[in-house]
């Protein structure tokens, strides 16, 4: 009989030989910041909007943003790349080891950081850990008046108040795609899903796919671009590569 | 003041009126968990037992068992496709409410017995493709009537027979008893 | 039972046990049983719990983007980008994205309602996110409605019914076109604030004397190696947006060749701007100066005669007017001048000031440098779309201006607006809300509780885009001839009415004329009747036996296109044999501040109502929920202005207060405000909120008919008050404010 | 003999010299029992004056708002309520959660590992401080349960065999703190007790009515026979061995909750120690004060706590202070010197940004004022001097903690991000828990006596003035 220790949920790999199994490539260099990608996240994930208070006190439950900075002063003054930040779902996550209630845990199958929300009590110390600081919490119960719920997603819970969330690339698309795969006796193949952002992206400067199959397109783009990985050197394994442009 | 009060209590009336309230908030309890356990209301007394027993296969209803991930109610016309030929149906008192939905247009509003919670993401058709039967969860329709859930869907009851599927099979195990396979 | 202790208190006890023994147990009977509800009919193409897919169109903007919805029991889900639909190839903006919050938003019109003009449709002064919003109940049936149509149109002369609409050239646009042209009404008028600040008429009229052909020039970033965009902001609002971005994706990641090189002239750096590999700030009015400079630096470089178009200029005296050094000017000039796939795109700002046409025509003519007419990564002519049979553009603000007169002397006696909310998206200074007020009767059919509505005397909603059916003209984006297909891909939430289906109705209430010009029994069949000479036509992506198959593929298909086509080639004989001015611009108004104001690129005209686009970050400045003005932190420094002061903006018109944000990349002598927001009405999320920078403009037009929207000089005062506007970024890390002296 | 041949000047000298030592120390100013005790059950049984009533019905009132309404309202609409956001994700709870356990420290130090290094100013004061233990960590566990976004899930947190192979994960330091708090709470808890129950039997012979009854139960039936003493003696004796790693893991844990994440300013391997020398640094800072108030408004307290105490308290209070700062430094100058970019961000923030007066303000009361007061005895020895300097000790901590969690969180990897933290509603359930602090102490000083009677008695008996040659010493006698 299998026991909890064959779980392997919070099973660590720390070398170089790790290869996740999801994986974007975010080419910065054609990111135009337009949004797209924030308002598709949230509408198929059924993000709450949080209204102009909490918004401008750092609330906001976008699970990607897009970043940008200032190089230089007027007149030499330059916008930095623009930077879609969102879960990189590491292969050693910082997020999962923290959490006293196994409700940031690692997906052995999806090589992926899960984010329980049934199960999270809200300590937030996975926001903590997160270097990215791509995680948003619950801090209220959002208000969505009626009709406005009727848009939401069947496939993803609707979180209430004092959970911790983040992006989860879509995983209800994946579990789709891999349902239709096997109810039709093959595997996934490459481009056959994607995640809201990428689906939308008007600029596919978002790829996404299998990084562990070098013929994937995400697996291509990442070898021609050289790839980085943000914040690499804290041994977070980041499954998302960006080339910073020129 | 609280003196009073205690000698009061203590007298024989007190006790009585402790009793009482002691004897409500208990009976009361018991009646909110009785209620919580008890089928609700349907507004057919549909019989499971009496179409199974014609040998009406669950997939004949519920079809998106097989192909997605809800198995669904039928619809009035599936119902009716039988019903209108059996003369009972226009004179019997029990499927009153089917002929008059079906004639007025007005859907039937079922009560579904059998539920996860909303965190939870089920999936019909994997469990159908994995072999499962219906009855493995749903237990025996012919000896139900009235829908009736016969077990708690809760997370002991699925992981119980994920992990009994995986037995010693490790690569297997992770993946049905990953959190992200049905919570997300 | 003791006196001390009555029956009452028992059962107090008694139910407060019952609730703690509910609250305990995990919630009584009432939340945990859901009641479901099976089909009455199952389609068979659905199963429950699987999605169901439609294509259709997007109506968040004129440019006609193809959709698909998922669909789950009748709800819509998402909005995806319709990947067959040659426009925008499966893509959307966040526009198009958030149109589900317009579908469901709660503050809709839900069905016919009559009102004294003013009156509000929901309840006003309420907390937008936790308050109780009661709506106006609809206190009309659609016959009576209808009723009241009919008698519009007979009680009325033709010539005094006039209709107003959105920019978009859709199905609506040829009913009443159709019924116009049949019945002497008065042929619709089209406009949204979009246009204006495209200024489309600009656009075409200078194509028009350049090229000989009013249209829109399309310009192929894609194919081009060095762009120069003179304020064009291309990757937010500018036309066609996908389409644009989809060529700035080209330009940047051409395989075969190097990195394509951007550089924009503008005064207030743009997300275009910003992802330009050089940005020019240069002085506003000077832009057809520079680039007629640039033309003969260009010129020059390549040898050859001098052309008449850049023989005037004095390129180090233009370079010195426009702030900018001349050898900056002359690098930019030979690198136009080298590369082959060089591309000059005018727009923006530029083309609203009062030599905007002169700007528009000099920048064009920067391209026969390259002579990348009519080529890959050049100018050409945008497609006319199917059943089109040359461009027709929407109304000037100048038209609206001789509109809105005709309105205000009531030469019209009943209008008709759909689609477009004048009140808020024409300037001010047009004085619409007086000319509205001299219409006998106003009727609108919006979908929302918008301004004009609330000044109407009746509103008749519309459905909402993705409930309803239709078509949409592309004007521009692809090469393709492009028809875009709508469908419903829900019910009706609400008890609304398809317009055209209204004027169907009451035209047979009417009669006569009217009558038998609309010899439909619904809206459909004027739709079929519509596609209907498609089906003939070579070169189709699909093609269908029959008319049935015809029409069900166009829905399934989100439209119809020819699967080949090509631009437009422009007749270019005389571009450059002629004399261009480089005349600067006049500016009107007394300020020490040039204004530009940039469309919301989130917000755009209508979409200040969604929620979710309201609190998307602005892409420059990631403010949220509210409009801004930005200005160089130099110059705050100068007028002692911090961010989040409270200033006011006076223009020759009017004035508008908004809160500072210090923008490092702005002319010190510019400010720039965002247009999208500053609603009176429209429902809870866009209700006082913001400014309009509209209300700024004064009545007056370049030689094209555009609005002299970039063409203000505008003043600063400060009011002392303060005003939190919610921003996404940090100020401490990406502004070091607060952070102490390094 | 020697005795005898004094002359009459000498034994005046003798006379004065021992009076002296009698005004002086506790120790070897003894009383006859039965009146010691006496005024130990005067102090506690004495007739309310309205200023208690008065203080109790402030202070009740504080922790109803505070504790109760404004965390109903954080549990029924969540933390949007309070200060957080992102990226600081936590708040002043976490800064009260750490703050509080740190003044338990104190407890368990006078009472524990004085006791085992014998150190005999600990006497009177023990019991006080060892309530603090109890009393603070009761604060901790409550703010810790503020601060989850689903309180009502914490036993969640608890290992407990389900059929759902859940299990909390060990992995994480939230959980230890759980545990290491939970074990800190019961073992000190019994700790206190244990010493107490002489004291209740002495209270039970004492008090008629209510009282009596309530100390029979407590007293588990004590009678002091020789037996018990030395069951009592070992129990006392195994706890205060047991009890001081337990202390030392429960602030070290704290601090892996910071030092286990991968912050800058957070990460650091001298946490550990760091942490529990600013526990110890406020807890006597803490003890300080509340010595300084019970002498203040309690019966006889200035025959039990003299100005002896105050100055052992002091001289430890200003080694602590030289420890923590050493700590602080040490901890600094290697983040500064190793010189990644962020830290180095944040330490500027600490200094210059918009909270750097607490930066400085919090060097200033932890270094500065105790250096500057305490060297000098005669300072350290006045009780409202200490108690200022001590109360000025816990401010300073508490902005050293707020300048660890808030402070710190605002500052991270991704400078889009970076916000501060602007306290809303937890200012009230700060301001309840410090409310039921007290309140505690206040009910407790009714119901418990604060001095362990026989714990002076022993030391009374076991002191004693020797005289080796012309030197005046005091001698102490093994006792046990």
């Amino acid at each position: 009989m299998a026991t909890v220790s064959d779980l392997n949920i919070s099973e660590v790999k720390l070398s170089e030989e790790y290869v996740g199994k999801w994986g974007m490539f975010i080419n910065q260099d054609v990111c135009t910041g337009c949004q797209a990608c924030v308002a598709a996240c949230s509408m198929e994930n059924n993000i709450p909007f949080v209204g102009d208070e909490d918004s401008g006190y750092g609330r906001t439950m976008n699970w990607i943003r897009i970043e940008r900075f200032w190089e230089g002063e007027y007149p030499e003054v330059k916008m930095t790349q623009n930077q879609p930040m969102m879960c990189q779902q590491c292969g050693h996550a910082p997020c999962e080891p923290v959490c006293p209630a196994f409700a940031t845990v690692h997906s052995q199958t999806q090589q992926l950081n899960l984010q329980v929300y049934n199960r999270c009590v809200g300590t937030r110390y996975c926001a903590n850990g997160c270097p990215y600081q791509v995680r948003s919490f619950n801090w209220r119960d959002y208000k969505r008046p009626e009709p406005l719920p009727n848009q939401f997603n069947p496939d993803v819970t609707v979180r209430r108040r004092g959970v911790m969330e983040k992006c989860t690339f879509c995983i209800q698309r994946i579990h789709q795609a891999e349902d239709k795969a096997r109810s039709e006796g093959r595997e996934v193949a490459d481009g056959e899903f994607t995640t809201a952002c990428a689906q939308v992206c008007p600029a596919d400067a978002i790829t996404f796919g299998r990084v562990d199959n070098p013929e994937s397109l995400v697996s291509q783009l990442t070898k021609e671009y050289q790839g980085v990985r943000h914040l690499e050197e804290l041994g977070t394994l980041p499954n998302i590569s960006y080339f910073k442009g020129a | 003041m609280i003196k009073r009060l205690f000698d009061w209590l203590k007298q024989p009336l007190g006790l009585v009126a402790v009793g009482i309230v002691f004897l409500a908030v208990f009976s009361a309890a018991v009646y909110g968990i009785a209620l919580t356990q008890k089928a609700p209301d349907q507004p057919i007394q549909f019989p499971h037992n009496k179409h199974v027993g014609f040998g009406i296969q669950c997939l004949y209803c519920h079809p998106g068992a097989s192909k997605g991930p809800n198995a669904g109610l039928p619809s009035q016309a599936k119902c009716w496709a039988c019903h209108n030929q059996i003369a009972r149906t226009q004179t019997s008192e029990l499927l009153a409410p089917l002929k008059n939905a079906v004639e007025s247009g007005t859907p039937i509003q079922w009560v579904p017995v059998a539920q996860v919670p909303d965190f939870v993401q089920f999936n019909h058709r994997a469990h159908i493709a994995a072999g499962k039967n219906c009855e493995d969860c749903h237990g025996d329709m012919t000896k139900v009537t009235v829908a009736e859930n016969p077990q708690v869907f809760n997370m002991g009851f699925c992981l119980d027979c994920h992990v009994k599927t995986a037995g010693e099979d490790k690569v297997l195990l992770n993946k049905l008893a990953d959190c992200g396979t049905c919570h997300y | 039972m003791s006196k001390n202790f009555s029956r009452r208190d028992f059962l107090k006890l008694a139910g407060v046990g019952t609730t703690a023994t509910a609250v305990l147990t995990g919630c009584g009977p009432a939340s945990r049983y859901v009641k479901r509800e099976p089909y009455m009919q199952m389609p068979e193409y659905t199963y429950n719990g699987q999605s169901t897919y439609y294509a259709t169109t997007c109506r968040e903007c004129a440019a006609g983007c193809g959709l698909v919805v998922r669909t789950m029991q009748g709800r819509a889900l998402k909005v995806e980008g319709n990947a067959n639909h040659p426009l925008n190839l499966g893509k959307t903006c966040a526009r198009g994205q958030a149109t589900l919050h317009g579908l469901y938003n709660p503050n809709r019109v839900r069905g016919p309602i009559k009102h004294s003009r003013g009156e509000r449709l929901y309840a006003s002064d309420v907390d937008p996110f936790n308050g109780e919003f009661p709506d106006v109940a609809a206190n009309l049936n659609w016959d009576d409605a209808t009723q009241v149509v009919a008698d519009a149109l007979t009680k009325y002369k033709p010539n005094e019914i006039a209709f107003l609409m959105g920019t978009a050239s859709d199905h609506l646009f040829d009913f009443v076109t159709d019924l116009a042209a049949a019945t002497g009404l008065n042929a619709p008028v089209r406009f949204g604030a979009l246009s204006m600040f495209e200024a489309r008429a600009t656009l075409s009229k200078a194509s028009e004397n350049l090229f000989g052909e009013a249209s829109l020039p399309f310009f192929d970033l894609g194919g081009a190696e060095v762009v120069f965009s003179f304020g064009a902001n291309f990757l937010e609002t500018w036309l066609s947006p996908l389409a644009y971005t989809r060529g700035f994706v080209g330009l940047r990641e051409g395989k075969t060749k190097l990195r394509g090189y951007l550089v924009q002239f503008e005064a207030r750096m743009s997300q275009t701007g910003g992802k330009a590999d050089e940005w020019i700030p240069i002085q506003p009015g000077t832009e057809a100066l520079v680039a007629l400079a640039l033309g003969r630096l260009a010129f020059e470089r390549r040898g050859g005669a001098l052309p008449r178009a850049f023989a005037d200029v004095d390129p180090k005296e233009a370079a010195e007017k426009a702030g900018v050094e001349f050898e900056t000017l002359e690098r930019l000039a030979f690198m136009f001048a080298d590369k082959a796939g060089s591309l000059a795109i005018p727009g923006g700002a530029a083309l609203g000031q009062s030599n905007g046409l002169e700007v528009a025509e000099a920048v064009l003519a920067l391209n026969a440098i390259p002579d990348n007419f009519g080529k890959r990564g050049g100018v050409s002519l945008s497609a006319l779309a199917p059943t089109q049979t040359e461009y027709h553009r929407p109304a000037s603000p100048k038209e609206m201006e001789e509109f809105t007169a005709k309105l205000a002397s009531g030469e019209i006696k009943a209008l008709f607006i759909h689609g477009v909310n004048p009140l808020f998206e024409l300037p001010k200074a047009l004085d619409f809300q007086n000319a509205l007020s001299k219409v006998e009767q106003v009727i609108s059919f919006a979908t929302f509780p918008d301004e004009t509505a609330v000044a109407a005397d009746y509103i008749f909603p519309d459905h909402h885009g993705l409930e309803s059916w239709g078509y949409q003209r592309v004007f521009t984006g692809s090469a393709l001839p492009i028809l875009s297909g709508a469908q419903p891909v829900v019910s009706p939430f609400y008890d609304t009415r398809a317009t055209v289906d209204v004027f169907l109705a009451a035209a047979q209430l009417a009669g006569g004329n009217f009558a038998s010009a609309t010899p439909f029994k619904d809206e459909v069949e004027f739709l079929q009747s519509k596609i209907a000479p498609l089906m003939n036509e070579t070169g189709g992506h699909f093609s269908a036996v029959d008319a049935p198959t015809f029409d069900a593929s166009f829905q399934q298909y989100g439209g119809w296109w020819k699967t080949e086509g090509a631009f437009g080639a422009p007749n270019t004989a005389d571009v450059l044999n002629r004399d261009l001015s480089g005349a600067e611009s006049q500016f009107v108004g007394e300020g020490e501040f040039y204004l530009v104001p940039f469309v919301s690129p989130t917000l755009a005209e209508a979409g200040a109502n969604k929620p979710w686009l309201q609190e998307l970050a602005d892409p420059t400045t990631t403010v949220m929920w509210s409009t801004w003005v930005e200005i160089n932190p130099h110059t705050a420094e100068e007028l002692q202005i911090d961010n989040e002061d409270v200033v006011k903006i006076i223009s020759e018109f009017g004035a508008v207060e908004v809160a500072v944000y210090k923008y490092p990349a702005i002319r010190p002598d510019t400010i720039a405000i965002p247009f999208g927001n500053g609603h009176s009405a429209y429902g809870r999320y866009a209700e006082g909120r913001g400014a309009n920078p509209a209300d700024l403009f004064s009545a007056e037009y370049n030689q094209a008919g555009d609005i002299l929207f970039g063409g203000l000089k505008v003043k600063i005062e400060k009011t002392g008050k303060k005003l939190a506007i919610p921003r996404l970024e940090s100020m401490m890390g990406v502004y070091h404010e607060g952070m102490g002296e390094e | 003999m020697a005795e005898k041949n004094k002359s009459k000047a000498e034994h005046a000298h003798d006379e004065h010299t021992a009076e002296h030592f009698r005004q002086k120390h506790l120790m070897l100013d003894p009383l006859p029992r039965g009146q010691m005790n006496d005024m130990v059950m005067e102090a506690m049984t004495g007739k309310p004056t309205w200023k208690f009533w008065l203080t109790v019905v402030i202070l009740g009132s504080i922790v109803v708002y505070g504790l109760g309404y404004s965390w109903y309202r954080l549990i029924a609409e969540g933390l949007g309520i309070a200060g957080v956001n992102r990226p600081a994700y936590w708040g002043i709870f976490l800064v009260n959660t750490v703050f509080w356990i740190g003044i338990s420290h104190a407890g368990t130090f006078i009472s524990a590992i004085l006791r085992v290094f014998k150190a005999e100013f600990r006497r009177p004061f023990t019991r006080i401080a060892e309530l603090m233990t109890t009393f603070g960590l009761v604060q901790a566990g409550f703010s810790i349960f503020m601060h989850l976004g689903r309180a009502w899930l914490s036993y969640w947190l608890v290992p407990y065999p389900n059929e759902r192979m859940l299990w909390p994960n060990f992995h994480s330091p939230l959980s230890w703190d759980l545990l290491a708090i939970t074990t800190y709470l019961l073992s000190s808890t019994m700790y206190l007790f244990l010493p107490l129950i002489p004291d209740l039997a002495m209270a039970r012979d004492k008090s008629t009515g209510w009282r009596k009854n309530f100390y029979r139960i407590l007293a588990i039936g004590f009678r002091g026979t020789e037996g018990e003493w030395t069951h009592l003696r070992n129990a006392m004796n195994i706890f205060a061995y047991a009890i001081i790693p337990v202390m030392f893991s429960v602030h070290t844990i704290v601090s892996w909750d910071f030092a286990a994440a991968t912050r800058p300013g957070w990460n650091s391997t001298i946490y550990g120690p760091y942490f529990i020398i600013g526990a110890l640094h406020s807890g006597m800072g803490a003890a300080a004060v509340v010595l300084a108030v019970v002498r203040g408004t309690m019966k006889h307290m200035d025959y039990f706590i003299r100005g002896e105490h105050f100055d052992a308290i002091g001289k430890l209070m200003l080694i602590i202070s030289m420890g923590w700062a050493y700590f602080y430094f040490n901890d600094y100058i290697v983040q500064w010197y190793g010189g990644d970019k962020w830290t180095k961000q944040l330490l500027h923030f600490h200094e210059a940004g918009p909270l750097g007066w607490m930066w400085l303000a919090m060097l200033i009361v932890n270094i500065a004022i105790p250096w500057a007061i305490l060297w000098n005895q005669k300072w350290r020895s006045n009780p409202w001097l200490i108690s200022i300097v001590g109360i000025l000790i816990n401010v300073g901590m508490w902005f050293e903690r707020y300048l660890i969690v808030p402070v710190s969180l605002a500052i991270n990897r991704m400078p889009f991000t970076w916000r501060l933290y602007i306290p809303a509603v937890e200012v009230y359930l700060s301001l309840g828990t410090l409310a039921l602090f007290i309140l505690f102490y206040v009910i407790a000083s009714k119901l418990i006596p604060f001095i362990p009677v026989w714990e002076v008695q022993e030391g009374q008996l076991a002191h004693k003035l020797s005289k080796f040659g012309r030197e005046t010493v005091v001698t102490v006698s093994e006792l046990e």
